[in-house]
């Protein structure tokens, strides 16, 4: 079975029927709709990296730079005043990026455990201070993207950008692929491999397999997805910051990943709503909200052994037990 | 660059490596040795400028200000260890960065309760605030020299305890297996209480020593952390020797790189970092 | 019976700065036999082993594989040219079931590591092969437990099962039987003397009445260095591994 | 009558599998006894549960008349208990020369028979490779590493799981004469092994667990005159 | 019209490092708000407040919050100029208006300048334009300029190199320092050697306060002269001690200006908040003044965008840092004064460009 977890099943069952009615019960309240757009965005980006930290084992502080090349690599080849396609960008941006990863993951996959933290970290920051330097992107002040591309495929027009609850769509479809297509590799026989490595690469080399090769692929496919969500970021509001590449973005994005349960992949949207929930309900409630978010994170790795997802497990588990 | 001027660099580079390496001090205790992966290092570097600036305030003494700050630092790892860090050794290493971040906030949201936003400053104190000339019109202040050989002193006491005192060999050997070390009769609850707060306070001290010569700021914790981790993975983990020296080339390239290659200098730890780790996948001295 | 040399090393060598762990060793390895290797302890037999199946680099000399020098590929294509190993200290896969840990050794023969989309339950043949391999060792039984799970006798097992389903030419062994208790020991030997007949097997195992039992050719290395190779009764007989290895016979050890 | 060790009814659960089923046995001062079992029947857990590693759900164990069942690993090992683990329990960054100094010390007698310097004597072979790393020994040479550390600190009960796996027949002769040399200075040892001749003419108690029961506690003459149950047992 | 509170948002950061500016300038907003509560026309103003943590990648998400969810009719922030970036591009041309009580890239009221968009501080051409020309009176003739690597770091050296060349004066070095770097040595090491007729920096907050420590402790301080934009010395002198006595900066204000609505300014701030308000406190209290005049000149009914960005253009305010319009682009048209550091003090020493205009190169409007 693709959903091989009761606790997974159920999320799947309540999160994407209900993401499919939110605009309807927000009555198309922009600003919500907009938030959960981002977070759901978000969730493809925690997700690309849930895979890679939590069921490859490569640690890696440096996603945020496929998230920011993302938003970057648009505005580089775009023209600036014109409408694009969306999926043929998709492609090239998908495409460039795994270009990318794969000269860098050849380099920074030759080390392993904190090494291979900081050497990702590494490239992140040179990408950061190339594009917080540069003059042509703006610097740290960021870039905007002018236009949005439009969506059409042979002829037939399905999203229009700038309408937010289609944008809505558009990212809810993204996020459940993602999920899908996760859920579909980590069983393939290439996910047996990946389990394999994870857990002893010096047994799985003696068996015949090039590790390296595994590792790079899914290498590849994470950063790929990754700059996918900073793509879709960046088309949200069209405006590309530095700061998306920063060292902090891969570390928040690491936060919700561990948060939401690691290598549970449904656990990376757990992980994100959670997190940015809190975080938008305790801003609202008090300017220190940062002390309440600390003590929140502090007491939920007290109490979430395996994260969230792990926390709902035991939970249906113990239900279904009784 | 003429000689003189290279003189002054060289210095400049040794001594900024020094500074570092006591920052990062904490760090290779705890993370390097001990194998705690504390991201929250750098706000302990944070905390001992703010707690060094505010008992500078009131007492009117570096010398007992450093001292009150030290101990104080000790009891924050003392009890952080105790009611947090123990509950994770048998963890994932993930679980440690997700508490440590946690910690970040409430150190970052208790810093700005306690002491406000504003950059605050700590003179030097009066008996080291002189300064020697160099060259040319340049001097250099008695304080910073102070300081790099504070910094020695503290790499050869690390690096005589660690590596051979038998307390040094309990330390790393924990780090390998902890159930063993217990079964050597050793209480390794204490014993990593105990070590992790005198990394703690490392880190702390750290930062009480560069207050006078740093701006004590929100957030300067952070900045320096990433550097930090530079110098320990250079090192390779767990090496005291490896981080001393691990800190000196970053103070170097550091240097250099911002009067020899301005445009890169951003990047140039980074660079340098990449470039060591693909020649040495374990940094230059791990074990 | 055709018995052909199918893996040799010339001249090998390999030194832990300064010490000798390996020195200039040659020997052959015929398809069809077992060949069982001694040595008092840090004589160099897992170095030799390691060597043979590309985990360390030899710091000299030559390992051939079917007449063809292979001492610089890499790892991992060592087991593709079917040449596989277990190791002394339990390696295996210790969250999945027992099973699981065989298909992924399967698997590399079956191929289909880069589907991406097939699932890895689909193909019942591997799954069936994977029990083979743990039937043979006798773990059965212990097809759906979890790795970690079970008794360190019977991981050992679990660790010959894998190599067994990679299908390999050439077993190298590192006290496979190191920790197993009796039953499951004469398990083993039983498994090695069926499979010595298709397969060349390297032994290493200091269970003396197991070694020779099984072995058709046998080697002793004393600090590095190649003693003797021979028969079983040829070697037991010299005094020169009485000394350094075995004894003087009369022990019950 | 004061026993040195009494383990009383232990039963010790990994997770939810339950693994010891109400363990009992003890052992007099300078005895040695031999735990036998084949592959999985609790001798290692029941080791673990005397040393604290593993918490039984219910059962004493006490040691010299003393109710240690509470008390943390450390303060077992305190009072002069010396654990060799199956496995070995190396330090990947401890040398050999460190992995001695580190456990080193004289006993709560104040005896230090088993010093530094005897202990590289017994195993020459340690001597020359003081600086090498504790992983990078041999299986065979981590193994006497391994007694040797537990040697240093002179212990007065001495537990070995499995001590002799991987060790050459002149090795393994030389421990078992160590052993021996151990048992006649009157160190306690509990002894888990495949090699029942050695046991036989080594121990004075002999406990066969199956599936974590003891289903036989004898002395040397009881296993002579049951010996073929045991093998059996034993799957011999 | 309705009769609702008028919704103003508050963009500012209020953790990290920059929560003390985010404090001071709401402090000042509301302070304005208050005084002026009868200009408001009997309209009750509600505050939104969102901490941006001086994030850009967030700037959007925030300003499309205020705008969307909370439907603000002001929205006011942010401090950092990437994060006025991110709020430009959700709020340009949107029926809320957005006002800019510090950041200060030049872009804003420049390129991306928009009818609904103002700002009450300054572009950062504005402090550091007229510092060139005082070099130049000093007599000095080579200098070196220094500042972070990033867009208002950049933009001040190029204003202050574009008026120091143009009347003969010459760079001799332009150091870009990584931001946030904060390590000066290896820079100030080289100064040394160069020995320049004065140093030009651009440095603010902990930066600023490290870079002027620094200066005096290397033995530069007193044998060449050290200039700033007005930001080097701006809340942070207590820290900075006697290492910033006699530093130049100019800067739209200073704290003793001497004029009646600065003292008062002053009095009732310190004695409202309970500490001495400083620049971003006034451009807080300016902002407050600009949408209070506003308010009143259209008699409380600010349903009509284009009457209420027309009062808003027309407003003259009277700030504590003299008096002041808005330009076509919507930047203040105000005056920059030179300051020295005496006795822990930004004097004035004098008016060194009065009623300055930012050029607005780009802006269409
Ligand atoms: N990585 C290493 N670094 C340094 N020395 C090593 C390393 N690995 C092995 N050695 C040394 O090389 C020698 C040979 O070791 P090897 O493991 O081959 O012995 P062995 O014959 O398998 O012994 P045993 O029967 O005890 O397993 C030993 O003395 C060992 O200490
Ligand atoms: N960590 C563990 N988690 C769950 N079950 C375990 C664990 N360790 C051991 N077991 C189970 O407990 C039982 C007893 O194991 P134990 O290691 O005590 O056996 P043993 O008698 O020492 O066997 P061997 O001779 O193979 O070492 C086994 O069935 C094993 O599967
Ligand atoms: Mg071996
Ligand atoms: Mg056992």
């Amino acid at each position: 079975m693709l959903l091989n977890k009761r606790a997974e099943r159920l999320f799947v069952w309540v999160f994407f029927p209900l993401a499919l009615l939110m605009p309807m019960l927000l009555e198309q309240n922009e600003y919500y709709v907009n938030k959960l757009t981002t977070i759901m965005i978000l969730s493809i980006f925690v997700m690309s990296l849930d895979y890679l930290v939590g069921k490859c084992g490569l640690i890696t502080l440096g996603h945020a730079m496929f998230y920011g090349l993302g938003g970057y690599l648009f505005v580089m080849i775009a023209p600036e005043y014109e409408a694009v396609n969306f999926w043929v960008y998709t492609f090239y941006i998908c495409a460039i990026s795994s270009l990318v990863a794969f000269v860098i993951g050849f380099l920074v996959l030759r080390t392993s455990g904190i090494y291979m933290i900081m050497i990702t970290l590494a490239f992140a920051q040179m990408t950061f201070y190339y594009f917080s330097d540069s003059i042509d992107f703006g610097g740290t002040d960021g870039v905007f993207v002018y236009v949005k591309p439009e969506t059409s495929i042979f002829g037939l027009s399905l999203f229009d950008l700038d309408n937010p609850t289609h944008f809505y769509y558009l990212c809810l479809l993204s996020l459940f692929n993602s999920l899908l297509f996760f859920k579909v590799l980590i069983r393939s026989r290439f996910g047996r491999l990946v389990d394999a490595i994870h857990v002893n690469p010096g047994r799985t080399v003696a068996l015949g397999y090039n590790i390296f090769v595994y590792r790079l692929v899914s290498y590849v496919i994470a950063s790929a997805l990754g700059a996918y969500a900073g793509y879709l970021f960046t088309l949200q509001y069209g405006f590309v910051n530095p700061s998306m590449l920063s060292w902090t973005t891969s570390g928040t994005a690491l936060v919700m990943s561990i948060l939401g349960g690691m290598g549970s992949i449904y656990g990376a949207i757990l992980g994100t709503l959670v997190f940015e929930g809190l975080q938008y309900l305790l801003e609202h409630v008090t300017e220190h909200w940062l002390l309440f978010m600390g003590g929140l994170i502090i007491t939920m790795v007290m109490v979430f052994k395996k994260g969230i997802a792990g926390f709902l497990e035991d939970l249906v588990e113990k239900r279904d037990g009784k | 660059m003429d000689s003189t001027l290279f003189f002054v660099q060289l210095i400049n580079g040794l001594q900024y490596g020094l500074l570092l390496f006591l920052i990062a001090s904490g760090l290779t205790l705890v993370f390097g040795v001990m194998g705690i992966l504390n991201l929250a290092h750098g706000s302990m570097f944070m905390v001992g400028a703010y707690l060094a600036w505010y008992f500078v305030q009131q007492t009117g003494s570096f010398a007992a200000s450093a001292a009150i700050s030290a101990v104080i630092a000790l009891l924050i790892g003392f009890v952080v260890e105790r009611t947090l860090i123990r509950r994770l050794y048998k963890r994932n290493h993930l679980d440690q960065v997700l508490l440590t971040i946690g910690m970040i906030f409430v150190f970052n949201a208790m810093q700005g309760l306690l002491w406000g936003n504003d950059p605050l400053g700590v003179d030097v104190p009066e008996a080291l605030s002189a300064s020697i000339p160099l060259t040319g019109i340049i001097e250099y202040p008695v304080y910073r020299i102070f300081v790099a050989l504070f910094c020695v002193v503290v790499a050869v006491g690390m690096y005589y305890v660690i590596n051979k005192t038998r307390l040094g060999m309990l330390i790393r050997a924990g780090e390998s297996d902890r159930e063993m070390v217990e079964c050597l009769g050793i209480d390794i609850n204490r014993l990593y209480t105990i070590v992790f707060a005198i990394g703690v306070m490392l880190s702390a001290v750290a930062g009480v020593v560069a207050a006078p010569i740093s701006s004590i700021v929100p957030g300067m914790g952070e900045h320096i952390l990433i550097t930090c981790f530079v110098v320990v993975v250079i090192g390779g983990m767990g090496s005291i020797k490896g981080a001393f020296i691990g800190a000196l080339m970053v103070g170097l390239v550091d240097t250099f790189a911002s009067v020899l290659v301005p445009e890169l200098s951003s990047m140039m730890i980074y660079i340098f970092m990449a470039f060591i780790l693909l020649i040495k996948p374990q940094g230059l001295f791990s074990s | 019976m055709e018995n052909n040399v199918i893996l040799e090393t010339e001249g090998l060598c390999k030194y832990w700065d300064g010490l000798k762990a390996l020195d200039d060793l040659s020997l052959e390895f015929y398809d069809n036999q077992l060949h069982g290797i001694v040595g008092p302890n840090g004589a160099g037999k897992s170095t030799l082993l390691n060597m043979l199946c590309g985990h360390y680099k030899p710091t000299s000399g030559k390992i051939l594989h079917r007449g063809e020098s292979i001492s610089s590929i890499k790892p991992f294509e060592f087991a593709r040219r079917g040449i596989g190993r277990s190791f002394q200290k339990t390696n295996i896969y210790n969250n999945t079931t027992c099973l699981e840990n065989c298909c992924v050794a399967v698997q590399r023969l079956m191929g289909g590591s880069f589907n991406l989309f097939r699932s890895r339950y689909s193909q019942k043949m591997l799954d069936e092969i994977a029990t083979q391999a743990l039937e043979k060792v006798g773990l059965g039984l212990r097809r759906d437990h979890i790795a970690s799970q079970i008794s360190y006798g019977e991981q050992r097992q679990l660790e010959i099962a894998m190599v067994l389903a990679t299908s390999p030419e050439v077993l190298l062994l590192d006290e496979p039987m190191a920790g197993m208790g009796h039953e499951e020991s004469q398990l083993i030997i039983e498994l090695l003397s069926r499979l010595k007949k298709e397969y060349c097997i390297v032994l290493v195992e200091h269970d003396m009445d197991a070694i020779f039992e099984l072995s058709d050719q046998l080697t002793v290395m004393v600090d590095g260095q190649h003693l003797v190779t021979g028969s079983v009764d040829e070697v037991k007989e010299d005094p020169r591994v009485k000394e350094a290895y075995l004894g003087q016979g009369d022990e019950v050890y | 009558m004061s026993n040195l060790l009494e383990v009383k009814s232990l039963h010790s659960l990994y997770g939810e599998s339950h693994v010891l089923h109400g363990v009992s046995f003890s052992l007099d001062p300078g005895q040695a006894l031999s735990l036998m079992g084949r592959n999985g029947m609790g001798k290692t857990t029941t080791l673990k549960s005397i040393l604290g590693l593993v918490t039984p759900r219910s059962g004493t164990v006490s040691f010299k008349g003393e109710n240690i069942t509470d008390l943390a690993t450390w303060q077992r090992i305190k009072r002069d208990i010396a654990y060799v683990p199956e496995g070995r329990g190396m330090f990947h960054n401890l040398t050999v020369d460190e992995h001695l100094q580190v456990a080193a010390r004289a006993n709560n007698q104040g005896e230090n028979v088993w010093d530094y310097d005897r202990v590289l004597d017994t195993f020459p072979r340690l001597k020359e490779r003081l600086s090498n790393l504790g992983t990078q020994l041999s299986g065979g040479e981590q193994q006497m590493l391994a007694i040797g550390r537990a040697l240093v600190t002179n212990p007065e009960l001495l537990i070995l799981d499995e001590a002799t796996e991987g060790l050459a027949p002149l090795i393994r002769k030389e421990i078992w004469d160590v052993i021996r040399t151990i048992k006649d200075s009157g160190i306690s040892t509990i002894i888990v092994d495949k090699n029942i001749q050695v046991l036989q003419g080594l121990c004075d108690r002999h406990v066969v667990l199956v599936k974590g029961k003891v289903v036989m506690n004898l002395d040397a003459e009881q296993l002579q005159s049951n010996f073929a149950e045991v093998e059996g047992y034993l799957g011999v | 019209a309705d009769q609702g509170p008028i919704k103003v948002g508050v963009m500012l950061p209020f953790s990290g490092v920059y929560g003390g500016l985010g404090e001071a300038t709401r402090n000042g907003l509301k302070m304005a708000l208050q005084e002026h509560a009868e200009d408001l026309k009997g309209r009750d103003i509600e505050f939104i407040e969102m901490d941006t943590e001086a994030k850009p990648s967030r700037a959007p998400e925030i300003a499309n919050s205020l705008l969307n969810k909370s439907h603000a009719d002001f929205i006011i922030g942010p401090v950092h100029s990437g994060v006025a970036m991110g709020m430009i591009k959700v709020l340009k041309k949107k029926d809320t208006i957005m006002i800019i009580p510090n950041a200060g890239a030049n872009a804003a009221t420049g390129p991306l300048c928009a009818p609904n968009i103002f700002r009450t501080s300054f572009s950062a051409w504005q402090p550091s334009y007229p510092m060139g020309k005082i070099a130049l009176e000093q007599g000095f003739k080579k200098v070196v300029t220094l500042s972070w690597n990033y867009g208002f770091g950049k933009e001040s050296l190029d204003a202050f190199e574009e008026s120091f060349t143009s009347g003969g004066g010459e760079i001799v070095k332009k150091m870009l320092i990584p931001f946030p770097k904060t390590e000066f040595q290896s820079y100030l090491s080289e100064i040394g050697s160069i020995q320049p007729d004065a140093v030009f920096v651009f440095f603010a907050g902990g930066g600023a306060v490290k870079f002027v420590k620094d200066y005096d402790a290397m033995g530069l301080k007193g044998k060449i002269p050290l200039l700033g934009a007005g930001f080097l010395t701006e809340g942070t002198l207590a820290a900075q001690g006697d290492s910033a006595e006699g530093v130049l900066t100019t800067l739209h204000y200073a704290d003793p200006l001497d004029n009646a609505e600065n003292n008062a300014f002053r009095k009732n701030y310190s004695e409202k908040f309970g500490k001495p308000s400083d620049l971003y406190a006034v451009q807080g209290y300016d902002t407050g003044l600009m949408i209070a005049s506003a308010v009143n000149a259209l008699n409380g009914d600010i349903s009509d965008q284009k009457a209420l960005i027309n009062a808003l253009e027309n407003t003259k305010i009277k700030s504590p840092r003299g008096d002041f319009t808005f330009s076509k682009a919507h930047n203040p048209i105000q005056n920059v004064y030179l300051r020295r550091v005496e006795n822990g003090e930004n004097q004035v020493v004098k008016l060194a460009a009065p009623d300055l205009e930012d050029p607005a190169r780009g802006c269409l409007m």
